[in-house]
């Protein structure tokens, strides 16, 4: 149990110190974001902060040489992130390719055949995204759809694919398709990965509720991809997007504002009827609340990082960290508007405080609370995967896929 | 005793559920989303024939004089059906605040154009971020000129005339002021609800008239109560919308081979929501009797109606999206406007938190009493 | 919508508020329950009461005439009921025969047969409870075991029943047993009413948490019953179950203490660091939050006795009292004890205010969160029987009562 | 970097599991809610054989100088075993008020018998109902004389020295008191979690020795948030012997035809708890290392694991007794102790309430400085 830093350990914090002062803008109880840009110019911004990393060698801290990463332990990664913390970097087009996709690439393909895209996406000049979810399954990820059909050495894809994250953007996806419907939903899946510009793919933004587009449907007709980029076995595709999903729980989570920090600062600037709000009561319990929530998913990942260096494998425990943020980010905004009280009703620049970032949050995180998991499945996977309880009475469990009985939505 | 609504009040409801639904009041309520604000004139005009804003007020001044319990019913329906109208501002508010604190000259000038929809009424409190107490008020009247800020002012944009509470420099009073008035400025503001429009009200030097220069804080306590209650039936109104179409959806879409209303997980959120639903339900209704009336129990009952009814909207809209999965989060569905409106409604009248605190402190002075 | 009274119930009112000023204490501040006796002066305090009720016209102001009530609107028993709440009355000895064994009696026995039992019963004369729960099935009541096998015009019942209130003090009690374990389980019971002084039963108390012994096993060694006080057909005992079970929601569920009066007394007589414990802002949203969950179950009960008398059903709506009392006395208890501190710790009669109420609480709740319907039992019914939600899957439905799997506990 | 423990430490644990598990630690601290109270010698021996009384006390004093995070280790699984012993008030307590702020002859006079358990020590502070302040101390010092009252006192009855916080009247400090002194009578609690005893203590012109005579509420305020480090181990201890409890008897007891535990409503509900259990553990750990290495983050990190501790044994406790159905409430099975001892490790050291202010307190003038 030991929260500092070993002599390896604070020379890489050195160095991952010296890049950063050296290379991005700290941040500042005035400046806690990016400027908003638009989406070209966010993506560029990213690339030019990928490439820096790499050409720094902080851009895969933990991967194996091979794959030119530096193959240190987990451990400096976290040394990295919490550096990085207090720097204003461009975040969201990266982590799902660099933490999701590429590692099931590293995985399940052939490594000469896979080293040239594993290099591309660690410069940054490629970027990836994750193709899982349809319409009828979100939760029930292996009841998709989407179907592969063989054709000599290429597969043809048609079907519908949707909340993908940066599809707009991205240069290569994973895809999960449905190879045989004949056999128990489990069984008939193969996954691919593909060129997001082969003919066949139209990428439709989804316009969400806090008026971004940050996820896609993506539609695939007649879409052709050669057998060489099928990753695992043919009805093998549940098994290989386990590992992608393993991924997914570590590299998605981290904490979107607005977080302790920014109701911290909102209530020692607002007057509530008898003084700063940071003064009632109630106020200071609900902030105890919320920063021993925060640092408790702060430490909890530590320890998964601990765990991981030891060379155990990460756990499901890790799926607390979203589970407990995303309530969290609701709370905090919904709470925030309260105490803005009849002034928190309006949402315009001039009368938010903090560019709206209580009045965005509202409406960002009921996406939280769903994407990657929703409250519900992850409360089903801790129990299932952590705790050893029963899986759910399954009614899909021995019935060919194309006999499961499906809702009107 | 009798603890529900009569035969007359549920065929009313039967009616404004009918004419909200013929009319799409959701789907107006949704253009007024996308285009950031507005005003529903003609929903407006058609509220007006059928008799609704003018629902409780005396026959004298051109109301129906049906009872506030019959308000509440038309309030509840307005809530399920997330109709965008300044019908809480110009109802609740504006006429409320003419016909207790107005001369008779004012309620006969004013009460039957707001009953008839000619003139539109909004009211302004609020002046800055934070909770409103007396002395924070900084709108200042002198020599019948009014002159300060307010913001966000609930249908500025669409009213014809404000009550707005001012200071005199001795005490809070409110006061009328025309919006067509010389030295009134409206800037229409972005809202979270954006089918409850607002704006920012500059006033500087515009001529008002008082409807009470005395006791301001008090009456304006007393509007509000009135508001609270009619306010919590719009929330249960919003609420039970909510509940069933979760439970709609629910049934209707399918996971691991069975519907997802189905799994407890959804099943026991639902019921949580539906708990909440009710007590708000009761709360309002004993709301509804202390305001038609007029009974001494009115201040605690508007404060656990309001109390209740922002918990019960704020739940059941929040979780309504969670049940939706995905699709909840769209902007296409209409889960986010009832979120949007349940916040809408929760700060209209001043937060839950404010009103708690009111509510205990009615208990205390009621027990010393 | 009218909370005044009508000219007949005004009159009521005032028959009750005599009645009630001639025959018991109204409470008080300083005395807000009755002071503790043992079991048998409480029962003989009760048999009092109830007699004193019974020879006003109390005791049965709903039921027909011809069992001796008064067959008046249940606004009426709302009106005794409102009144009764400022007096020190005996509870818990009647609720449930009156509430639930003696309207099952009337409802499937011969009227002539039963009528005896029945005036015994209002008088106060013969108390009854009611025998359902067993070890291995409390929320799935129709699990149960209890063995009733005919012989002749006889029945002879083994097993045993657990959770039976007042069992100890009680003349009559009714059961349901299984009389046919080859079919499934809803279909093999039967339903009868006893007398639980028969040769055959032993009654063993259960030392509760709480230190009280409210609640008892009752064992049946081959206890004979005449047919004649069977309930509904062989084979229908399910049925007749759910007869009283209705009547459980509406009568059990009143609010126990620690209610709201009790923390808002404590905390306008208890000093927090900067003053007067009613004066912080937690306490008071903790207070308005009770004060409108209290107030909303009471006016929603309020709104069942309106359908009933209009002639409605008392639906399971009725469920969500004990649903929100019970977690809102659990809460108070457990709120109270940290309003203390450290000296909450004490449950000491010369430390804990108000004569340990909130201690008490603290260790009664829990009973209350699970016996007459756990919280997860009444979630499941409201969301099935009032929302109209799908029965959770059932792997017991069409499988023989012995073939059924059954745990280690 | 390494946020988990090392090898000694895991069989230190495993050690002590054993231990605890083989004298029936469980049964005893019934056997002691049965009784309404006494102290177990034997198993208090027992532990100081084991080195555990002076586990992170300095070998010169004859502790076995292992450091803090042992003491933790062991500190949990006292909790999970629920150990009815003056743990707390001895070691983390009165040992470490002793080692902080005693004189060296204080610290040889006394330490090495609080660590061979011939000397059992208490902590005296809170003097009525409510959260203690420094200015609510009336526990008075004069000419070396004590006058006044402690209550409760937890551990009382067994202790022979106990620390107790009294004003000199000029300012707030720390004294020693022997309980067989003249002037010092105990009267024996009813508790609410009896395995944890407490008493009222009186002093009446009973002799004192001061640790220390001035800042006796910082002093105090330095053993708490260290004790409340090792005692946020004992809860997560038991939050998490709660939660595996909960979690076999949901896959033993069949309802339905299939185990209560494959029903969401169990599942998601222990979810939950492994989730605030989770989370105190992190900030446990997080204080563990912080109370070791005696870092400038103490203040913060101990009322942070404080405040998730309660928080986790609190629910854990609760849920358990609610999983075991109407098993949990009786008094046979052992949820009840677990509950009892949650609520007695939550107001040990003063409530969460009391603990989430002074966290915020500590990260304002963090935040200023």
């Amino acid at each position: 149990m030991d929260f500092s830093d070993t002599p390896d350990e604070a020379a890489f914090r050195a160095e991952v110190r010296a890049f950063l002062a050296a290379n991005a803008e700290q941040k500042s109880v005035e400046k806690s974001a990016l400027s908003p840009v638009d989406v070209d110019g966010h993506v560029a911004r990213a690339k030019a902060w990928q490439r820096k990393k790499h050409d720094a060698g902080f851009a895969a801290i933990t991967w194996p040489e091979s794959f030119g990463g530096r193959a240190l332990s987990p451990i400096f990664d976290v040394i990295y992130k919490q550096e990085e913390e207090h720097y204003l970097v461009p975040a969201g087009v990266y982590e799902i390719g660099l933490g999701m996709c590429i590692p099931t690439l590293m995985k399940h393909g052939d490594a000469q055949f896979v080293k040239p895209y594993v290099e591309r996406a660690i410069t940054g000049e490629e970027i990836w995204c994750q193709m899982f979810s349809e319409p009828a399954s979100g939760s029930d990820l292996a009841g998709l759809r989407t179907r592969a059909v063989r054709e000599g050495d290429e597969w043809i894809i048609n079907g519908q694919k949707i909340w993908t994250s940066g599809a707009h953007f991205c240069d290569y996806g994973v895809i999960v398709t449905r190879s045989d419907p004949d056999v128990p939903k489990h069984m008939g899946l193969s996954y691919f990965f593909l060129d997001m510009r082969s003919p066949g793919i139209e990428i439709r933004p989804i316009h969400q509720i806090s008026n971004e587009r940050n996820f896609n449907e993506v539609y695939f007709t007649d879409v052709r991809v050669p057998d060489s980029q099928r990753l695992g076995d043919v009805g093998q595709g549940w098994q290989v997007a386990l590992t992608t999903l393993m991924n997914e729980r570590l590299a998605v989570g981290g904490p979107r504002p607005p977080d302790f920090e920014d109701i911290f600062r909102l209530v020692r600037n607002l007057d509530l009827e008898d003084g700063p709000a940071v003064d009632d009561s109630v106020v200071r319990e609900k902030l105890a609340d919320w920063y021993v929530q925060q640092q408790g998913l702060k430490y909890t990942q530590f320890r998964t990082m601990t765990a991981l260096s030891r060379g155990q494998t990460p756990g499901p425990e890790a799926s607390i960290g979203k589970l407990v943020s995303a309530q969290k980010m609701q709370e905090i905004a919904l709470f925030a508007l309260d105490l803005l009280d009849e002034s928190g009703a309006s949402a315009d620049p001039e009368v938010a405080p903090m560019d709206g970032v209580f009045h965005l949050g509202m409406m960002r995180s009921p996406a939280m609370r769903i994407a990657g998991g929703s409250d519900e499945i992850l409360r089903n996977i801790i129990s299932e995967r952590v705790l050893g309880m029963p899986g759910d009475i399954r009614v899909d469990k021995d019935v060919a896929f194309r006999d499961l009985p499906s809702g009107k939505r | 005793m009798n603890f529900d609504f009569s035969e007359e009040q549920d065929l009313l409801r039967e009616q404004a559920r009918r004419f909200l639904s013929e009319r799409n009041a959701l789907g107006r309520a949704r253009r007024q989303q996308d285009a950031g604000g507005g005003f529903d004139a003609e929903l407006w005009r058609e509220m007006a024939e059928l008799g609704w804003l003018g629902a409780a007020l005396p026959e004298a001044y051109g109301g129906a004089e049906l009872g506030y319990v019959d308000l509440c019913v038309i309030a509840e329906e307005l809530g399920r059906a997330n109709a965008a109208v300044p019908f809480a501002s110009s109802v609740y508010l504006a006429a409320e605040a003419i016909l207790r604190y107005g001369s008779e000259t004012q309620r006969q000038q004013w009460l039957p154009k707001l009953v008839s929809g000619e003139v539109v009424g909004a009211f302004a409190a609020a002046e800055q971020p934070g909770p409103l107490t007396a002395d924070r008020i900084r709108a200042r009247v002198a020599a019948g000129k009014l002159n300060g800020q307010k913001s966000p002012v609930l249908d500025a944009d669409a009213a014809d005339l404000l009550v707005v509470l001012a200071t005199n420099g001795q005490d809070l009073g409110l006061y009328l002021v025309e919006t067509t008035t010389n030295g009134v400025s409206r800037k229409s503001l972005g809202m979270q609800d954006d089918s409850r429009p607002g704006a920012a009200v500059v006033f500087e030097g515009a001529a008002v008239e008082a409807l009470t220069e005395s006791d301001g804080w008090a009456a304006y306590e007393d509007i509000q109560n009135r508001a609270a209650i009619l306010m919590a039936f719009e929330q249960i109104g919003g609420a039970a919308a909510c509940l069933e179409m979760a439970r709609d959806y629910s049934m209707e879409r399918y996971a691991f081979g069975r519907p997802i209303g189905s799994f407890q997980a959804i099943k026991h959120k639902l019921a949580d929501v539906y708990v909440a639903t009710e007590l708000a339900r009761s709360n309002a209704y004993f709301g509804a009797w202390a305001l038609n009336a007029g009974a001494a129990e009115l201040p605690v009952a508007a404060a656990a109606a309001r109390v209740a009814g922002c918990n019960a909207f704020d739940l059941a809209s929040k979780e309504n999206i969670q049940t939706h999965g995905g699709m909840g989060f769209t902007w296409d569905m209409d889960c986010h406007l009832y979120y949007r409106r349940a916040k809408a409604t929760g700060l209209a009248l001043g937060s839950a938190r404010v009103w708690k605190d009111r509510l205990i402190s009615r208990l205390e002075s009621r027990n010393t009493a």
